[in-house]
C-alpha cells in the first residue's frame, strides 16, 4: 500500500496521470517518487510533490492513499484498469479519466471531468463533483461506456452526457444537462434537478427524484410509474411522471420525474 | 426590486472606446443602466437617476436612462465595460465563458451615491494601484 | 493630402475592404464608405497614446527605452511557471504567429478574446459542426435571413447594408423576410418583419421546440419562453419554406444560460434545416481579427482558443485551460496582454487575479489594462500604421494596410512579440550556460 | 555557400532517367544533383545496402487551407491523443487525421518526401492556403485553385469564349499563386448553392446554361490554350456513389479527342471514390476492371488511387452535396462553407472499418485499380490525405502493393461478403521497387510536369530518402514488415541539399518553397472600372484586395509558363 503526503499547497496545475495503480505495480517506493509529474511548465519528480511512503498491506491488489488536498492535481488515476485510490481530500479534474477497472474513492470534492469517458470500474465520491461528471472529452461522442459513478453530494452540469452504458447515482442536487445525448446507461438524481435534463437524450433512462425546474418542450407525457429501477436491486419509489424525448432528436429516452415533488408539472396530467 | 442584468455592446460604448477608455465620453457611455419605463416608475426614480445595481458578485453605482428599446421590463440592460464587470456572474460553467447576460441582480435607487470615474473604480477595486 | 482606397476597416468582424481615406500630415481626415464605429477609429485613434515603453518600480510608472522594457518582460515570462498570454483579435495573424511561437518557448497558455465572445460557438461546432457560407452567398442567395440574439446595427453597423437585408443579390433581387430573436426590442429588432421577443435564458427551449416541430413533432407545451406554439410553428414554417436561409448569432446566445448548448442546438437547428431546404448559420465575431487568431492558432496547434504549452505540446480544453477559468483559480504567476483590454472587460475577480499576476502589455492605449501593468510596450494601430492580415467573421481573409507613419520609434505588435521572443531565448540559453 | 554532399554506394531507383536499382553514388552541391563534388570536403552519406530514391512526390494531399483548418477545428477529438512536443529544432503540434501544419511538414519529410500538392484551393481563401503553407515545412508544395464552378468559367464556357475563359484562369491561376486546373463536381458544387447537385454529365447546371461535360471539356481545352504543366486535375460527377463508374468512363471519353501525342490530358483523382459498381450499397462491387481496361488502352489519363486504410479519419472535398450525404448516412457531425462566386467545402469524420462491406471493396477497390493498371506512370500512391486516410498510411500501402502475403494478411481481417467479392485475390501482381518509385516520385513528377523533381539526374533539385532496405537481400513480398517499416522512417531525407531527417527523428526544419504558376499571355484581360466593379458584384471583396502578393509567400518559387494565346 502506497501512501502520499502532499509537500505543500500547490499553486500550479499538477500534471501526474502516474498516480495510478497499474503504473505503481510492480514499482519499489525508489522508482515510484522517480516518476515524472508536471507541476505548471516544470518537469518534476513524483517524490518533490509527494512524501512518498509504503505500509503494510492485506490485499495483493496496489492501493493508493492520498492524505491532504490535490485539488490542483489532474488526471489521478487515468486509465487505470485496476486497484485502488483513495484520496482522503480533494481531488482535481480529470480523476479517472477513461478507467477501465478498479475504483476511486475520493472523501472530498472532486473537479470536472472525473470519470470522463470511463469504460470500467466504480467511482466514488463523498463529497461534490464538478461540471462533466462521466461526458467526453471535447469533440467526442462517445462518453461512459461502461462502470458505476456514486456521487454523495451535488454535481455540475452536463452529468453523464453521451453516456453510452453505465450507471451515474447523485445523492445530492445535479445541474443543467445531466444525460445530454445520452444513448444509453442509468443516470439517478435523488435531490433537486436544473433545467434541461436528457436535452438530446436518444435513449436510456434518467431518474429526478427531487425538484425539477422545468421539462424541455421537446419532451412529451408517457404516463405514471409508481417506482423505477436504477440497478439491480435498487429501486426509486415514485410516484413518477414518465416523459419520453428528446423529440427534437427523435429520441425515445426515458425521463422519470417524481410527481410530488414537481406540483408545476401536473398540467401534463391532462395530457394522459 | 429584483432585475435580470444583461450586457451588451451599445453604439456609444462602441464609438467612444476607440478614443480612450480614460476619456469622460466613454464613461458615460459605458456606466449606465437602461431600464424599462415601467420598473422606473416602480421604483420612483427619474432619467438620469443614480441606482446600486447588486449581485451576489458586487455592486456598482450607475446612471439609469429610460430604454427607448420597447418593453421589457424585468429587464436591465448595461454596456460592456468596467463598472459593471465587478457584478456579473463569473462562472464559466466549465466552458470558459463568464455569465454577461442573465444574471440575477437587485436594483434600488441611490440618487446621492456618486458614479465612480474609471481611475476612481480602478482604484477602488485593485489593491496593485494603492500600493 | 492624399487618399487611399481599399483600405481594410480594423473594428468589427464585418471587415469591411472598401474605405477611402483621405490622410493630412499623417493624419486620417476623412472616412469614405465607413460606419460609425469605423470613422471613431480612423478619427480617434490618436488620442491618449503611450509613445514611451513604461516599467513599474515601487508602484510608479517610469519612462524606459524597449530594450529595457523588453527585457524585464523577458525576465518575467522566463521565470514564469505558469504564464498567460491574452488577447490577440485586434492585431494582425502575424503577431499572432508570433505570440503563439513566445507561448510555446515559455510554455505557456495562449488565449484569445473568443473565450469572452464566440468561445461557446467553437465548442458547439465542435459538438455539430457548422453549416455555413461565406457572406457572398448569403448576399446572391438568401431569401430569409434571422438574427438571433446579436443586433448588427449596433454591433456590426454594415452588415445588413453589404450582405444581408439592403443588398441586392445575383439570385435575389427582391426583398429579403427578416426574422430577429432577442430578449428586448433592439434597433436591428425594430426593421423586422417578424420580431420574437423571448424571456432571457430560454433560447436553448425555444431552439429545441422549432428542431422538433420542423421534424412534423408535436409538442405538449402550449407555450415556450413566452412565445405561444403557434407562433413557434409559423416561425418553423417560414424556415422550412425560405429557398435559402442564414441565420447569424450573437453573443445573446453565447454569454447566456446554457452558452455552448445554445449554439450547438442553433446549429443543429440548421443542420437539421438542410434536409428540407437550404440553410446556413454564422457567428457574429465582434473584434475585426478575431477569427484570424482563431484560424491561426488552429493551423500551428490544432485548437482554435484556450491553447495550453506547458506540457511542451498544445492542449486545449476550455474551461481547463481558458484565460477566465486559470484566473479565477488563481493559477498564472504572469501575464503578457496584446491588442486586449482585459481588465475592462472581465469580470473583476479574473481581473483582480490578472493584476496581482506580474503583467506585460503591449497595446496603443492607456487602456484600464495598461494602468495596471508592470511593463507597458506601446505599439502601432495594425491596420493603420502597420499592415498585416485578418480575417472576416466568414473565414475570408483580407489584408490590413499600414496607412500612415506611426509616431516615431514604435514598433508594431509583431515586432515588439519578436523582440521578446529572441530575448526569451537568448535568456534561456544563458540559463542553460549557467544553471 | 552550401555544403556539399555525397551518397556513396546506394542502390539507386531512378526511373526517370531509367535508373534500376544501380549501385552508384548521388553528388550534391548547392541545392542541386550534379555531376561530382570534391570529395574530400564533401559530407558523406553512407548508403550502402541502402535504397536511394528521388524525394517522395504527393500529387494530391489536403493538407493546407480553409477546409482542413475547418476540419482541424471541427475536430479536437483527432488532436489530443496525437501530440507531438516542442524539441530544440521542431515546433510542437497535434492531430492523427488533420494534424498542425508543422507536425505535417515533419511526418511527410520522416517518410521521405519532399514535394506536396494541395489540391483544394477556393480562390478567396488563397490567401489562407498560402500562409498555412508557410507554416509546412520541410517540403516544397503548391497548391490546385478550385475552378470548375467559378461563375467566369461557367459564363464565358457555355458562350464558348473559350479564348476568353483561358485568360480569365491565366489571371486567377497567377493572382492566387496556384499550381493546376481543379475541378471537383463541376456543375454540381454551383447546383449546392442551393442544395441541389448534379447527377449526371449531360445534366444541365441549375441557373447557368452549361452541362458538367461542357465545364470539363472547356477547361481542357483552357489547360493546353494556357500550356499548363498539369493536365487538369478531376473529381468526377457522382463521386461516392455506387454505379459512378460509368460516370468516370464517360469524363475519361469525353475528352479523349482533346488529347495529343499520347501525352495526358486530364487527371482523375482518388479514383477509388468514382469506381463503384452496383445500384446501391448493398449491390456494391467494384468497377477497377473497367476503369483499368480503359485506362490500359489509352494514354490520354493519369490516376491516383485515394486508397482506404482502416482507420478513424476526417473526410473533406470541395464536393459539398456528397458530404452532406455521407453527413445523413453517418450521422455524425458536418462542416459546410460555401465560398461566394466559387465553390464549397464538406467535412465528415469518417471511421473505415474493416468489418464494414462497404468499406472493405473500397479497399479492395484502390489496390485492384493500381495492381491492374498495367503502367505505373499513370496511377499514383494517394490516399486522397485525410479523405480516405492520412498519409502517414503510405508505407502500409507499398506493402500491400509489393506483397500479395501483405494483401491477404489483411484480407483476412476483412468482411467476409467482401472478401468473396473482392478480385484481390485473383491477383497475382507484386510491384517491385522501381514501379514504387515511379508511383511515389517519378510518375508523379512527371503528370504535374515538375522539371527538377522526381529524378536525380544532374540539374535536379537535391531532393533525395535513403531508405534502410537492401533490394538485393530482401524479398519485399515476404518481407513486408520491414518495406513498411523502412518506408515509415528514412534513414535520410535530403531536402535542397541538406540532410533535414535522419530515422525519423527532424535535424532541421527548413521552409520549403511555395511552387506556383505565372502565365503569360500575350493578350492580358483588360482590367478596368467595369470589370472591377463586376468582381465586386460577384464577390464582397474588392479587386485589388483579392490577389495573394509574391511577398506574402516565405519563399516563392513562380514557374514561367508561356501560354499559347
Amino acid at each position: 500500500m502506497m501512501n502520499l503526503y502532499p509537500t505543500k499547497k500547490f499553486r500550479f496545475p499538477i500534471t501526474a496521470e502516474c498516480i495510478s495503480p497499474d503504473v505503481f505495480q510492480d514499482k519499489k517506493i525508489e522508482e515510484i517518487r522517480r516518476l515524472t509529474v508536471w507541476e505548471g511548465n516544470k518537469q518534476r519528480i513524483l517524490g518533490e510533490l509527494f512524501k512518498v511512503k509504503e505500509s503494510e498491506s492485506e490485499t495483493k491488489m496496489v492501493v493508493i492513499n492520498i492524505h491532504g488536498d490535490v485539488s490542483r492535481v489532474r488526471r489521478i488515476g487515468a486509465y487505470m484498469t485496476s486497484g485502488q485510490i483513495v484520496i482522503y481530500g480533494n481531488a482535481g479534474m480529470h480523476l479517472g479519466e477513461e478507467m477501465e477497472g478498479g475504483e476511486i474513492i475520493v472523501r472530498g470534492n472532486v473537479g470536472c471531468w472525473a470519470g470522463s469517458m470511463m469504460k470500467g470500474g466504480k467511482i466514488e465520491i463523498y463529497g461534490n463533483a464538478g461540471n462533466y461528471l462521466g461526458a467526453p472529452y471535447r469533440g467526442v461522442n462517445k462518453g461512459m461506456r461502461g462502470g458505476e459513478i456514486v456521487v454523495h453530494g451535488n454535481v455540475g452540469n452536463e452529468a453523464g452526457a453521451y453516456m453510452r452504458r453505465g450507471v451515474i447515482k447523485v445523492y445530492g442536487n445535479a445541474g443543467q444537462f445531466a444525460g445530454l445525448r445520452m444513448q444509453n446507461g442509468t443516470i439517478y438524481v435523488q435531490k433537486d434537478c436544473e433545467a434541461r435534463v436528457g436535452a438530446c437524450m436518444k435513449d436510456g433512462k434518467i431518474i429526478v427524484s427531487g425538484f425539477l425546474e422545468s421539462v424541455l418542450p421537446t419532451f412529451t407525457i408517457e404516463g405514471l410509474k409508481e417506482k423505477v429501477k436504477i440497478e439491480n436491486d435498487e429501486t426509486a419509489e415514485g410516484p413518477f411522471y414518465l416523459f419520453l424525448g428528446d423529440t427534437a432528436e427523435d429520441g425515445k429516452g426515458k425521463l422519470y420525474v417524481s410527481k410530488t415533488k414537481n406540483p408545476h408539472l401536473n398540467r401534463y396530467e391532462k395530457l394522459l | 426590486m429584483k432585475v435580470i442584468l444583461v450586457t451588451g455592446r451599445t453604439v456609444k460604448q462602441g464609438f467612444w472606446k476607440e478614443y480612450g477608455k480614460f476619456s469622460k465620453a466613454y464613461m458615460e457611455s459605458v456606466s449606465v443602466c437602461y431600464m424599462d419605463a415601467r420598473d422606473m416608475e416602480r421604483l420612483g426614480i427619474k432619467d438620469g437617476t443614480n441606482v446600486q445595481v447588486s449581485t451576489k458578485h458586487g455592486s456598482t453605482i450607475l446612471k439609469a436612462l429610460k430604454s427607448t428599446r420597447g418593453k421589457h421590463s424585468g429587464i436591465i440592460f448595461v454596456p460592456y465595460g468596467p463598472w459593471i464587470n465587478g457584478v456579473v456572474d463569473p462562472e464559466t460553467d466549465s466552458v470558459g465563458m463568464p455569465s454577461f447576460k442573465g444574471t440575477q441582480a437587485e436594483v434600488e435607487p441611490a440618487p446621492e451615491k456618486p458614479v465612480l470615474s474609471l481611475e476612481e473604480l480602478l482604484k477602488k477595486q485593485f489593491r496593485k494601484l494603492n500600493r | 493630402m492624399r487618399t487611399v482606397k481599399h483600405v481594410t476597416c480594423p473594428v468589427c468582424g464585418c471587415l469591411c475592404d472598401d474605405l477611402e481615406l483621405t490622410i493630412k500630415d499623417e493624419k486620417v481626415v476623412k472616412v469614405k464608405n465607413g460606419c460609425a464605429l469605423c470613422k471613431a477609429k480612423f478619427l480617434g485613434y490618436s488620442k491618449h497614446r503611450v509613445l514611451k515603453p513604461l516599467v513599474r518600480k515601487n508602484g510608479r510608472f517610469f519612462e524606459v527605452s524597449y530594450e529595457e522594457a523588453v527585457s524585464r518582460a523577458a525576465e518575467i515570462l522566463t521565470e514564469a511557471n505558469y504564464p498567460l498570454l491574452y488577447g490577440w483579435s485586434m492585431t494582425s495573424c502575424e503577431a499572432v504567429s508570433a505570440g503563439i511561437e513566445l507561448a510555446e518557448e515559455i510554455g505557456g497558455v495562449i488565449d484569445t478574446t473568443s473565450t469572452l465572445c464566440h468561445g461557446p460557438s467553437t465548442l458547439g461546432i465542435q459538438d455539430v459542426g457548422i453549416s455555413s457560407a461565406t457572406l457572398g452567398q448569403v448576399r446572391h442567395r438568401a431569401d430569409l435571413i434571422v438574427y438571433w440574439g446579436s443586433n448588427p446595427l449596433i454591433a456590426h453597423p454594415r452588415h445588413m447594408e453589404r450582405y444581408t437585408i439592403f443588398r441586392k443579390g445575383r439570385f435575389q433581387k427582391e426583398k429579403r423576410k427578416l426574422i430577429v430573436v432577442d430578449v428586448r426590442k433592439t434597433e436591428t429588432a425594430e426593421t423586422a418583419d417578424i420580431f420574437l421577443q423571448i424571456k432571457p435564458n430560454m433560447d436553448y427551449e425555444v431552439l429545441q421546440a422549432l428542431r422538433a416541430l420542423i421534424r412534423d413533432q408535436e409538442l405538449d407545451v402550449d407555450e415556450v419562453a413566452g412565445i405561444p406554439t403557434e407562433r413557434l410553428e409559423e416561425i418553423a414554417d417560414t424556415m422550412v419554406e425560405c429557398r435559402f436561409g442564414a441565420l447569424f448569432f450573437g453573443s445573446g446566445l453565447t454569454m447566456t444560460r446554457g452558452k455552448n448548448r445554445n449554439i450547438d442546438a442553433v446549429l443543429s437547428l440548421v443542420s437539421d434545416l438542410n434536409k428540407l431546404t437550404k440553410f446556413i448559420a454564422m457567428p457574429m465575431r465582434g473584434h475585426f481579427n478575431v477569427t484570424g487568431a482563431d484560424m491561426i492558432l488552429t493551423w500551428q496547434t490544432g485548437y482554435p482558443y484556450a491553447v495550453d504549452f506547458s506540457l511542451g505540446y498544445p492542449r486545449y480544453n476550455p474551461g481547463e485551460t481558458s484565460a477566465v477559468d486559470i484566473l479565477l483559480r488563481e493559477e498564472s504567476d504572469a501575464a503578457l496582454v496584446v491588442a486586449s483590454d482585459p481588465v475592462a472587460s472581465l469580470p473583476r475577480k479574473a481581473a483582480e487575479h490578472l493584476a496581482e499576476n506580474p503583467l506585460i502589455v503591449v497595446d496603443p492605449h492607456m487602456s484600464a489594462t495598461a494602468r495596471m501593468a508592470d511593463v507597458v510596450l506601446p505599439s502601432t494601430f495594425v491596420g493603420i500604421e502597420s499592415g498585416g492580415t485578418a480575417y472576416r467573421m466568414d473565414h475570408v481573409p483580407l489584408p490590413l494596410k499600414k496607412i500612415v507613419e506611426p509616431p516615431e520609434g514604435i514598433l508594431s505588435d509583431e515586432e515588439i512579440l519578436r523582440i521578446i521572443l529572441s530575448e526569451v531565448k537568448r535568456k534561456k540559453a544563458e540559463q542553460m550556460e549557467n544553471p | 555557400m552550401k555544403m556539399e554532399l555525397i551518397i556513396r554506394n546506394g542502390f539507386v531507383f531512378d526511373p526517370i532517367n531509367g535508373v534500376k536499382g544501380e549501385k552508384m553514388d548521388i553528388a550534391v552541391r548547392d541545392g542541386k544533383i550534379v555531376e561530382r563534388v570534391n570529395e574530400r570536403k564533401a559530407l558523406e552519406i553512407d548508403a550502402s545496402g541502402m535504397l536511394v530514391m528521388p524525394g517522395g512526390v504527393d500529387i494530391h494531399c489536403h493538407i493546407a487551407g480553409s477546409e482542413v483548418n475547418a476540419g482541424r477545428l471541427l475536430r479536437p477529438e483527432d488532436h489530443f491523443k496525437y501530440s507531438e512536443r516542442k524539441t530544440a529544432t521542431t515546433r510542437s503540434g497535434s492531430g492523427h487525421s488533420v494534424p498542425s501544419t508543422f507536425t505535417t511538414g515533419y511526418r511527410y519529410s520522416r517518410m521521405g518526401y519532399t514535394t506536396i500538392m494541395n489540391p483544394a484551393m477556393p480562390p478567396l481563401m488563397a490567401k489562407h492556403t498560402h500562409k498555412e503553407l508557410n507554416d509546412t515545412p520541410m517540403v516544397d508544395k503548391g497548391s490546385f485553385p478550385l475552378l470548375g464552378d467559378w461563375w467566369f468559367v461557367l459564363e464565358h464556357l457555355s458562350n464558348g469564349r473559350i479564348e476568353e475563359c483561358a485568360r480569365y484562369v491565366a489571371w486567377l491561376m497567377t493572382s492566387t499563386k496556384g499550381y493546376a486546373v481543379k475541378i471537383v463536381n463541376p456543375g454540381g458544387v454551383e447546383a449546392w448553392g442551393f442544395g441541389h447537385n448534379v447527377h449526371s454529365l449531360d445534366e444541365q447546371v441549375p441557373n447557368f446554361n452549361i452541362t458538367p461535360r461542357e465545364i470539363i471539356r472547356g477547361l481542357c481545352k483552357v489547360n493546353k490554350l494556357l500550356n499548363l504543366p498539369h493536365t487538369i486535375h478531376v473529381h468526377t460527377n457522382n463521386l461516392g456513389k455506387p454505379g459512378n463508374y460509368t460516370t468516370t468512363l464517360e469524363t475519361m471519353k469525353c475528352v479523349e479527342d482533346l488529347a495529343a501525342d499520347d501525352k495526358p490530358v486530364i487527371h482523375i483523382t482518388h479514383c477509388q471514390f468514382s469506381a463503384f459498381k452496383g445500384s446501391d450499397w448493398k449491390t456494391l462491387r467494384s468497377g477497377a476492371e473497367e476503369i483499368a481496361r480503359y485506362v490500359n488502352n489509352h494514354s490520354h489519363v493519369t490516376l491516383d488511387m485515394g486508397q482506404v486504410v482502416f482507420t478513424d479519419t476526417t473526410t473533406m472535398t470541395a464536393d459539398a452535396p456528397f458530404q452532406y450525404t455521407l453527413h445523413e448516412l453517418t450521422g455524425s457531425k458536418w462542416t459546410n462553407q460555401d465560398v461566394e462566386t466559387e465553390t464549397s467545402v464538406g467535412i465528415v469524420p469518417f471511421r473505415y472499418r474493416r468489418k464494414s462491406y462497404v468499406h472493405a471493396m473500397q479497399w479492395s477497390i484502390g489496390l485492384e485499380l493500381a495492381l491492374l493498371i498495367k503502367d505505373p506512370w499513370k496511377i499514383f500512391l494517394t490516399t486522397d490525405h485525410p479523405n480516405a486516410g492520412p498519409f502517414t498510411a503510405y508505407p502500409r500501402i507499398i506493402s500491400w502493393l509489393m506483397s500479395r502475403r501483405a494483401r491477404e494478411a489483411t484480407m483476412k481481417k476483412i468482411n467476409r461478403r467482401a472478401q468473396s467479392k473482392s478480385l484481390l485475390p485473383s491477383i497475382t501482381r507484386e510491384l517491385d521497387f522501381y514501379e514504387i518509385a515511379v508511383m511515389t516520385r517519378a510518375g508523379q513528377a512527371k503528370a504535374l510536369g515538375l522539371k527538377d523533381k522526381g529524378h536525380l539526374g544532374v540539374g535536379a533539385d537535391a531532393d533525395i530518402a535513403v531508405y534502410k532496405i537492401n533490394p538485393e537481400e530482401l524479398d519485399p513480398s515476404r518481407d513486408y514488415k520491414i518495406v513498411r517499416k523502412a518506408f515509415r522512417r528514412a534513414a535520410y531525407t535530403v531536402k535542397g541539399g541538406e540532410i533535414v531527417a535522419r530515422n525519423g527523428e527532424i535535424l532541421k526544419h527548413v521552409k520549403g518553397a511555395t511552387l506556383w504558376l505565372k502565365v503569360k499571355t500575350s493578350q492580358q484581360t483588360k482590367v478596368n472600372e467595369d470589370l472591377k466593379r463586376r468582381f465586386r458584384d460577384y464577390w464582397t471583396v474588392e479587386y485589388e484586395n483579392y490577389p495573394v502578393s509574391e511577398n506574402s509567400l516565405d519563399i516563392s518559387h513562380p514557374i514561367n509558363v508561356e501560354a499559347k494565346i
